[in-house]
């Protein structure tokens, strides 16, 4: 055959038809249907076993469990934490911060593998071995130690009570340093304000059986306590009909589920519980237990002077008739419990306001109720021990063994020298550059310090003005524990084992101090007789039993309250209204001072020319305080939050908004007596008048994660805080600003 | 509501009275399906949200103000004859599919092409483009869940009713004899909320507690009169909020009180 | 350099410097088009300023708009070929030309505006049959081989080519049964228009785009034939006299262009009837019965009642009106003016229904989003048009598109 | 779009759009080929192309 014109075609035919009758087309089409899910980089997740573990996140004191996957590649890994349902005050529920942990824990971008020196003139770190790490901070320990100036090493910590906290204390108390402070929590001012007026520290609310709550400024929806506890005993209380009354100037998540809201003016929520308490006197409703505390006539007089309805509606904004209402009903309700609590953005709080709260309850006579104040039962844990005095002068002025230390203060007067210097810095957990209390004068403080050592998981702010970092853990692998959450009627303790190996060279702050405490030897090694963390939680555990049976449980939960009589341990031995405990601590007995009363804030006190009051918004989507914002928290932080790339977004009320000329997404700067932040502003109808609302968690700089860097402004820059005038403690729930229009 | 000829109908039912807004439910979910996160998350018509918390107000001035959380998943649309749902039945390439044995609406995103139709065929916001490919951060691989596949740029995705834990369920059952239980088949959703106010079952199955919960009188679909015959319930006794869920004309929505 | 020996028989064509100079404009244009494309394929449609609320933008307003324009081709091929109008043989190669650029252009777009290019034959492969994308798909794609067998004899008619024996017999013979080619483009066409209409009737979820029907069809089914039959003859008149405009040559005579006007404006009349009856029914029966009124559908952002008077009034009844009147008809610039706002209100009407549809939201919490095409996107669109300047001006340049022409500027 | 793929589905949507699309296929091929076999018939009986009158 030639191979001519036509035999081409021929063949050219021959060959499309051969080619469709081969299964050749469909294998090619197969093959690149495939081929379409080739995408290199994209993640491939091992398989491999699933195993479930139990353990407890410290920072929100929910009972979690965790997934673990066992590959042969990548050996056993957490894929995932999800709710407890076996824990008795979470059931299974958790908060974003739970659900998202793993974030913190894998990733690389973010972790601190090995300890780290940065050179201070060019921000660049450089690895060192452990060993090295130690020598040099031993070291400097030493020298100081040798100089006599043992006392001028400042620790700041971030729980008290955790197992780091203890061996913390024990650490700066045998080398000799009086100067340790932990972040500032509202436990410690709840158990003030107890100690006050029944002698016991220890108090929660029954909120579960309250048949009637009414709620101080209390973000209860919005991370008050353990929250996941607290929505569970949210929902069984709804289930029964409680009613819940909210008092507080911004229409919050609590406010909004709450069946009366009390809007007042900011500051002012104490003085409606005063109000209350004196319609409750005047009218004959307190209880019996009351009328025969130690100082109720005084006491009932001082309400019926400055603080009968009329007056405190005057300035608090809350009409008369409601206060008297609300009184009413809760002194006839059977369970009726007042609730005052952590101001939004982690705000400690205000003694004398807790006092008012706490004395509303004593009027109602609800301590040791069901549906009241229950005093905790003692956990039986053995603590480590109390840490030695130190016979120094502290740097913030506090007295010996009082505690706890104003970190603000101790801050403030290491920087004016006043009255001394700080000789070394050792930030042991917590986020002090970025949450301050007062992050301009912490950071100030960190980077005027001659060396400073912070022990943190994450390349965090504070890491950034850190001489040395030393790589810490996160709660999934180390040991650590947590106590009951604040405001739980029942004492609780959580425990956390590593489930994984820990991330590199990382180690618990616990585990490095010891580690410090043998290499400086004396009497520091002798305060820490433990070889490990995990060693000293055995002798803090053993009344519990088997440390690894209760790790692998995870929790110890009171089962209820402790009802009954309530066990005074005034002076009196009764129920206190006139505190004489408060007037042996702050040496004034006089002029109602002793009395549970309402105090101006100084926030609102001096006006400075800032027109607007500020206060944070209280949200479990967002970060408070030094817990990092995970990506997936970034993720749901509601869309008014997060509407401009990059901006933080107040709220302001449209009426205020609008006499200041400013509309929807209006570009400002709030600026305070301590710094300023640039924002924009969101109109919302919810926010009280003449306030500004900020988020919390955002504005993280330095080497935070790509994902929140520069999201927002910081809360915690403009938030000025102002030592309390009883506790001594800073607190930052209000702030003076202004507010400007930029752009 | 036409009958499903599958045995199960798998559904839920939210509670809006009980919801607080505090996301656990969206943070669970995205831990649960290895969903991302971008860099700039502000942009949020661009981000993966597979279930979404809307916040509403009912646009009362202070104090009068009140607001109230939506949690918004896929609401796994029945549609009416022969599961007419809105975006199962636009999908040119069969990448998404209405399951007739459980009522679930399903995705293939190794099989989407990226068309967008069904994105623009539901008016829940629900479906979700890839727009970018996800920068996981070095190392975050280790946390992901092998039980879930990452998804590449350029497909759509979307709640699933976590379809995998059905899978699981089904297998373990298989294996040990006898059925799926309500307790065996949870969404991450329902296990995570704080305030139990999610509620996950067999719409069909009277055992199951969504059977009756979503026969109470005031449960409400969201955008019901669209016909799309959802099953995801919404319950709540505050009238501005019911009123929320749906368009309705001048003076046509009257208050549904409490049975009780 | 003379290109004359490619010319048709017996016309003149510009010196080949100012073709080329001319020919700058679309090489540009397709110069932004590539880098455009390059990025979007290689990084992905976030270069695009498209999101989850406006999962469609500017690239599928102009793929309907010019499928709609392009629908000369197959309604013109249908009445030269099957209802046998011979006089529209004078333009009936330019309309397959614009039909061909138009839905090639349209593929090629859509080859970028979906997220995975390399997946885009899985429409055919996983085919959901109960899909109108599916059916576009199909008509689409089958209608662009039509398209190309039709385009084929007229480049084989080139005087060049046609020397060569067996390509001008293959032309002879596709000719011949060409009318076989027209009426499956009919079919598939009239298919394919519909569907693209289709595809937001049923979208029964987005109350601004849904419309009740007639079995499994949408009356936006119907309503988009119409339309794009309408503006169609218009179109590719409108581009023919553009091509005279800049030629300086008449390439038909006025009668067609009237013939073609005339089409255009009766089957404009029909549509706006049929329009305004499906707008007055989905405005007092269908929204109220979702809970909505019209109004809640034109309040957001610029999507304001005057869209509404813009594709119905002056884009719509006013050039169908125009197109009544013999006397319009006659005047060149009249005739063009109605044809440009009939061509106007399709791709207006296109506009709203993949814009304003995904633009309002359902949900009554849901907030307005905006939407404005970013540079890549703009790149495409400009794409598709240099796409067309440049295969036109080639096709008029060698290929013998006007067989009036020569007789015409004797 | 062939009966292999597990998609495919023995119902009447399948048959008439399925159908369709096939018989415009086929229609469109089989045109091709007649246009295909004259051209070659008519080079095979050596016509001009002068010849078949041009329109």
């Amino acid at each position: 055959m030639n191979w001519d014109r036509r035999a081409f075609v021929k063949f050219a035919v021959g060959a499309v038809v051969g080619l469709h009758a081969s299964p050749l087309i469909p294998k090619l089409m197969d093959d690149s249907a495939i081929w379409t899910q080739n995408w290199s980089w994209v993640p491939n997740p091992e398989d491999g076993g699933l195993a479930f573990a139990n353990t407890v996140n410290p920072a929100t004191g929910t009972g979690v469990r965790v997934r673990l996957i066992k590959g042969r590649m990548m050996g056993e890994r957490i894929i995932r934490v999800e709710g407890n349902p076996e824990h008795p005050l979470s059931q299974g529920g958790v908060v974003p911060a739970d659900a998202s942990a793993v974030q913190l824990l894998y990733n690389d971008e973010v972790r601190v593998a090995a300890p780290l020196v940065r050179d201070k003139k060019t921000g660049m770190y450089r690895e060192i071995t452990w060993q090295q790490a130690l020598d040099m901070v031993g070291g400097k320990l030493a020298e100081l130690a040798k100089a006599g100036k043992a006392h001028t090493v400042v620790a700041l910590g971030d729980e008290a009570d955790s197992i780091h906290g203890q061996i913390l204390s024990r650490f700066m108390a045998a080398y000799g340093s009086p100067n340790l402070a932990f972040a500032p929590r509202a436990d410690d001012t709840l158990a003030l304000a107890a100690w006050a007026l029944t002698g016991q520290t220890d108090v929660g609310f029954d909120l579960m059986n309250a048949s009637y709550v009414v709620s101080f400024g209390t973000p209860l929806l919005e991370g008050f306590g353990a929250p996941v506890a607290v929505r569970k005993a949210f929902v069984e209380w709804k289930k029964s009909k409680g009613a819940l009354v909210q008092v507080e100037p911004r229409v919050s998540v609590t406010a909004s589920q709450a069946g009366t809201f009390l809007a007042c003016k900011p500051g002012t929520e104490a003085l409606v519980a005063l109000g209350m308490a004196a319609v409750m006197a005047e009218q004959g409703l307190a209880d019996e237990s009351a009328t025969s505390a130690y100082g109720y006539a005084e006491f009932k007089a001082a309400l019926a002077k400055d603080y009968n309805p009329k007056k405190v509606a005057e300035l608090s904004g809350v009409p008369a008739d409601k206060i008297v209402a609300v009184a009413k009903a809760f002194a006839k309700s059977p369970k009726a419990v007042a609730v005052c609590g952590p101001g939004p953005g982690g705000d400690p709080g205000r003694l004398a306001d807790f006092m008012a709260v706490m004395a509303l309850n004593g009027l109602k006579g609800n301590l040791g109720k069901p549906g009241g104040v229950a005093a905790r039962k003692p956990l039986g844990l053995k603590a480590l021990g109390e840490p030695a005095n130190v016979d120094k002068p502290r740097l913030d002025g506090g007295k010996k063994g009082m505690k706890p230390a104003n970190a603000l203060a101790l801050a403030q007067a290491a920087l004016a020298g006043q009255p001394y210097k700080a000789g070394m810095v050792l930030v042991a957990g917590g986020n002090p550059a970025y949450a301050g209390p007062q992050a301009g004068v912490m950071s100030e403080f960190l980077s005027s310090a001659p060396f400073v050592v912070a022990i943190t998981p994450l390349l965090d702010e504070t890491a950034a003005l850190a001489d040395l970092v030393l790589p810490g853990t996160t709660f999934l692998e180390g040991w650590t524990d947590c106590r009951s959450s604040y405001g739980s009627p029942v004492s609780s303790y959580g425990l956390a084992r590593p489930l994984v190996k820990p991330y590199a060279q990382a180690k618990t702050v616990g585990d490095a101090l010891l580690a410090l405490a043998a290499k400086l030897g004396g009497a520091v090694a002798g305060a820490l007789p433990f070889a490990s963390v995990e060693e000293a939680l055995k002798a803090q555990t053993a009344p519990l039993g088997d440390l690894a049976e209760l790790a692998k449980k995870s929790y110890f939960v009171q089962d209820k309250p402790a009802y009954g009589p309530f066990a005074f341990k005034t002076p009196s031995g009764k129920l206190e209204f006139h505190s004489q405990n408060l007037a042996a601590l702050t040496g004034k007995n006089s002029d109602g001072a002793a009395l549970p009363h309402w105090e101006k804030p100084a926030a609102l006190a001096h006006g400075d020319g800032h027109a607007l009051a500020m206060a944070a918004v209280p949200s479990l989507r967002s970060a408070t305080g030094f817990q990092p914002l995970t990506p997936h928290m970034l993720k749901v932080l509601d869309g008014n939050t997060l509407r401009h790339k990059d901006e933080l977004v107040v709220e302001i009320n449209p009426k205020t908004a609008a006499e200041m000329h400013l509309a929807e997404d209006s570009m400002i700067v709030v600026t305070s007596a301590v710094g300023s932040v640039d924002a924009r502003v969101h109109l919302y109808a919810g926010a009280a008048p003449g306030m500004v609302f900020m988020p919390t968690g955002l504005g993280h700089g330095a080497v935070s994660d790509a994902y929140t860097l520069g999201k927002g402004g910081n809360f915690y820059r403009v938030a000025e805080a102002a030592a309390d005038s009883l506790s001594g403690l800073p607190t930052w729930g209000l702030t003076r600003v202004t507010v400007t229009k930029r752009g | 509501m036409s009958a499903n000829k599958g045995e199960h109908r798998f559904g839920m039912v939210i509670d809006l009275d009980k919801c607080t807004g505090c996301g656990a439910c969206s943070v669970a979910c995205m831990s649960e399906n290895n969903i991302g996160t971008l860099l700039d998350e502000t942009d949020k018509i661009r981000s993966i949200t597979w279930l979404r918390v809307y916040q509403i107000d009912n646009g009362k001035a202070f104090p009068d103000t009140q607001i109230a959380f939506i949690p918004r998943p896929c609401q796994h649309c029945e549609g009416s004859h022969g599961h007419h749902t809105p975006c199962v039945s636009v999908c040119p390439a069969t990448a998404t599919d209405y399951d007739e044995t459980t009522g679930i609406v399903s995705q293939i995103p190794t099989r989407c092409i990226g068309c967008r139709y069904c994105v623009g065929a539901c008016p829940y916001h629900a479906r979700y483009f890839n727009w970018f490919d996800v920068p996981w951060p070095k190392g975050a691989e280790r946390g992901l869940s092998p039980f879930v596949s990452p998804r590449m740029r350029g497909v759509v995705e979307k709640c699933t009713f976590c379809y995998h834990r059905y899978q699981r369920a089904k297998n373990k059952a298989f294996l040990e004899g006898g059925s799926v239980g309500e307790k065996d088949y949870q969404t991450a959703c329902t296990e995570a909320c704080p305030s139990g106010a999610i509620t996950f079952g067999d719409l069909n199955n009277p055992k199951h507690k969504v059977h009756e919960l979503a026969k109470n009188p005031l449960a409400f679909r969201l955008l019901e009169r669209l016909g799309t015959n959802t099953k995801v319930y919404y319950v709540s006794q505050r009238d501005w909020v019911q009123r929320k869920l749906d368009n309705y004309l001048a003076g046509e929505k009257l208050p549904v009180k409490a049975a009780s | 350099m003379d290109d004359s020996k490619f010319w048709p028989q017996g016309v003149k064509r510009c010196k080949p410097g100012m073709f080329i100079a001319w020919l700058l404009l679309p090489l540009a244009l397709g110069g932004w088009a590539t880098l455009s494309a390059f990025l979007c394929l290689y990084k992905g449609l976030n270069q695009t300023n498209m999101n989850d609320y406006f999962a469609f933008g500017v690239w599928i307003v102009v793929d309907l708009a010019i499928i709609a324009l392009g629908a000369g081709a197959f309604f013109t091929g249908y009445l030269t070929y099957v209802l046998r109008r011979h006089e529209l043989k004078n333009i009936i190669n330019a309309a397959v030309i614009i039909g061909f650029i138009c839905y090639s252009g349209a593929i090629l777009m859509l080859g970028i505006d979906i997220g995975q290019p390399a997946r885009g034959w899985f429409g055919f492969w996983h085919a959901n049959v109960h899909s109108m994308l599916t059916e576009v798909m199909f008509c689409i794609t089958t209608y662009a081989i039509v398209l190309i067998v039709e385009f084929v004899p007229l480049i084989l008619e080139n005087r060049q080519i046609s020397k060569v024996p067996d390509l001008a017999i293959f032309a002879h013979h596709l000719h011949r049964i060409m009318i076989v080619f027209a009426a499956t483009g009919t079919f598939l066409s009239f298919f394919h228009q519909g569907s693209l209409g289709g595809m937001f009737g049923v979208l029964y979820a987005r109350p601004f785009a849904f419309r009740t029907g007639y079995m499994i069809w949408p009356w936006t089914f119907f309503l988009f034939i119409l339309s794009a039959i309408a503006s169609g003859p218009s179109f590719t008149t409108l581009i023919v006299m553009w091509t005279e405009k800049m030629s300086g040559r008449q390439l038909t005579s006025h009668s067609v262009k009237m013939l073609m006007g005339k089409i255009s404006g009766f089957l404009l009349i029909f549509y706006m009837v049929l329009k305004t009856a499906d707008t007055a029914y989905w405005a007092n029966v269908t929204l109220p019965n979702m809970g909505l009124t019209m109004g809640d559908l034109y309040k957001q952002g610029p999507y304001g009642e005057w869209l509404l008077w813009v594709e119905l009034g002056l884009c719509g009844w006013l050039p169908a009106i125009m197109l009544m009147f013999q006397k319009v008809r006659e005047t060149y610039g009249l005739l063009a003016l109605a044809m440009i706002l009939n061509c106007s209100g399709a791709v207006f009407n296109r506009f709203v229904f993949t814009i304003q549809s995904l633009a309002i939201p359902v949900l009554p919490f849901e907030n307005f989003a905006s939407y404005l095409p970013s540079w890549q996107e703009w790149g495409i669109s400009a794409g598709v048009i240099a796409y067309g300047l440049l295969l036109f001006s080639l096709a008029y340049r060698y290929l013998p598109v006007f067989p009036q022409e020569a007789e015409l500027n004797k | 779009m062939l009966p292999i793929v597990f998609e495919w589905h023995w119902d009447i949507g399948h048959f008439v759009f399925m159908g369709l699309f096939y018989a415009a296929l086929t229609v469109i091929g089989l045109g091709l080929v007649v246009a295909f076999r004259s051209t070659m018939k008519d080079l095979n009986s050596g016509k001009d192309p002068h010849d078949l009158g041009h329109h």
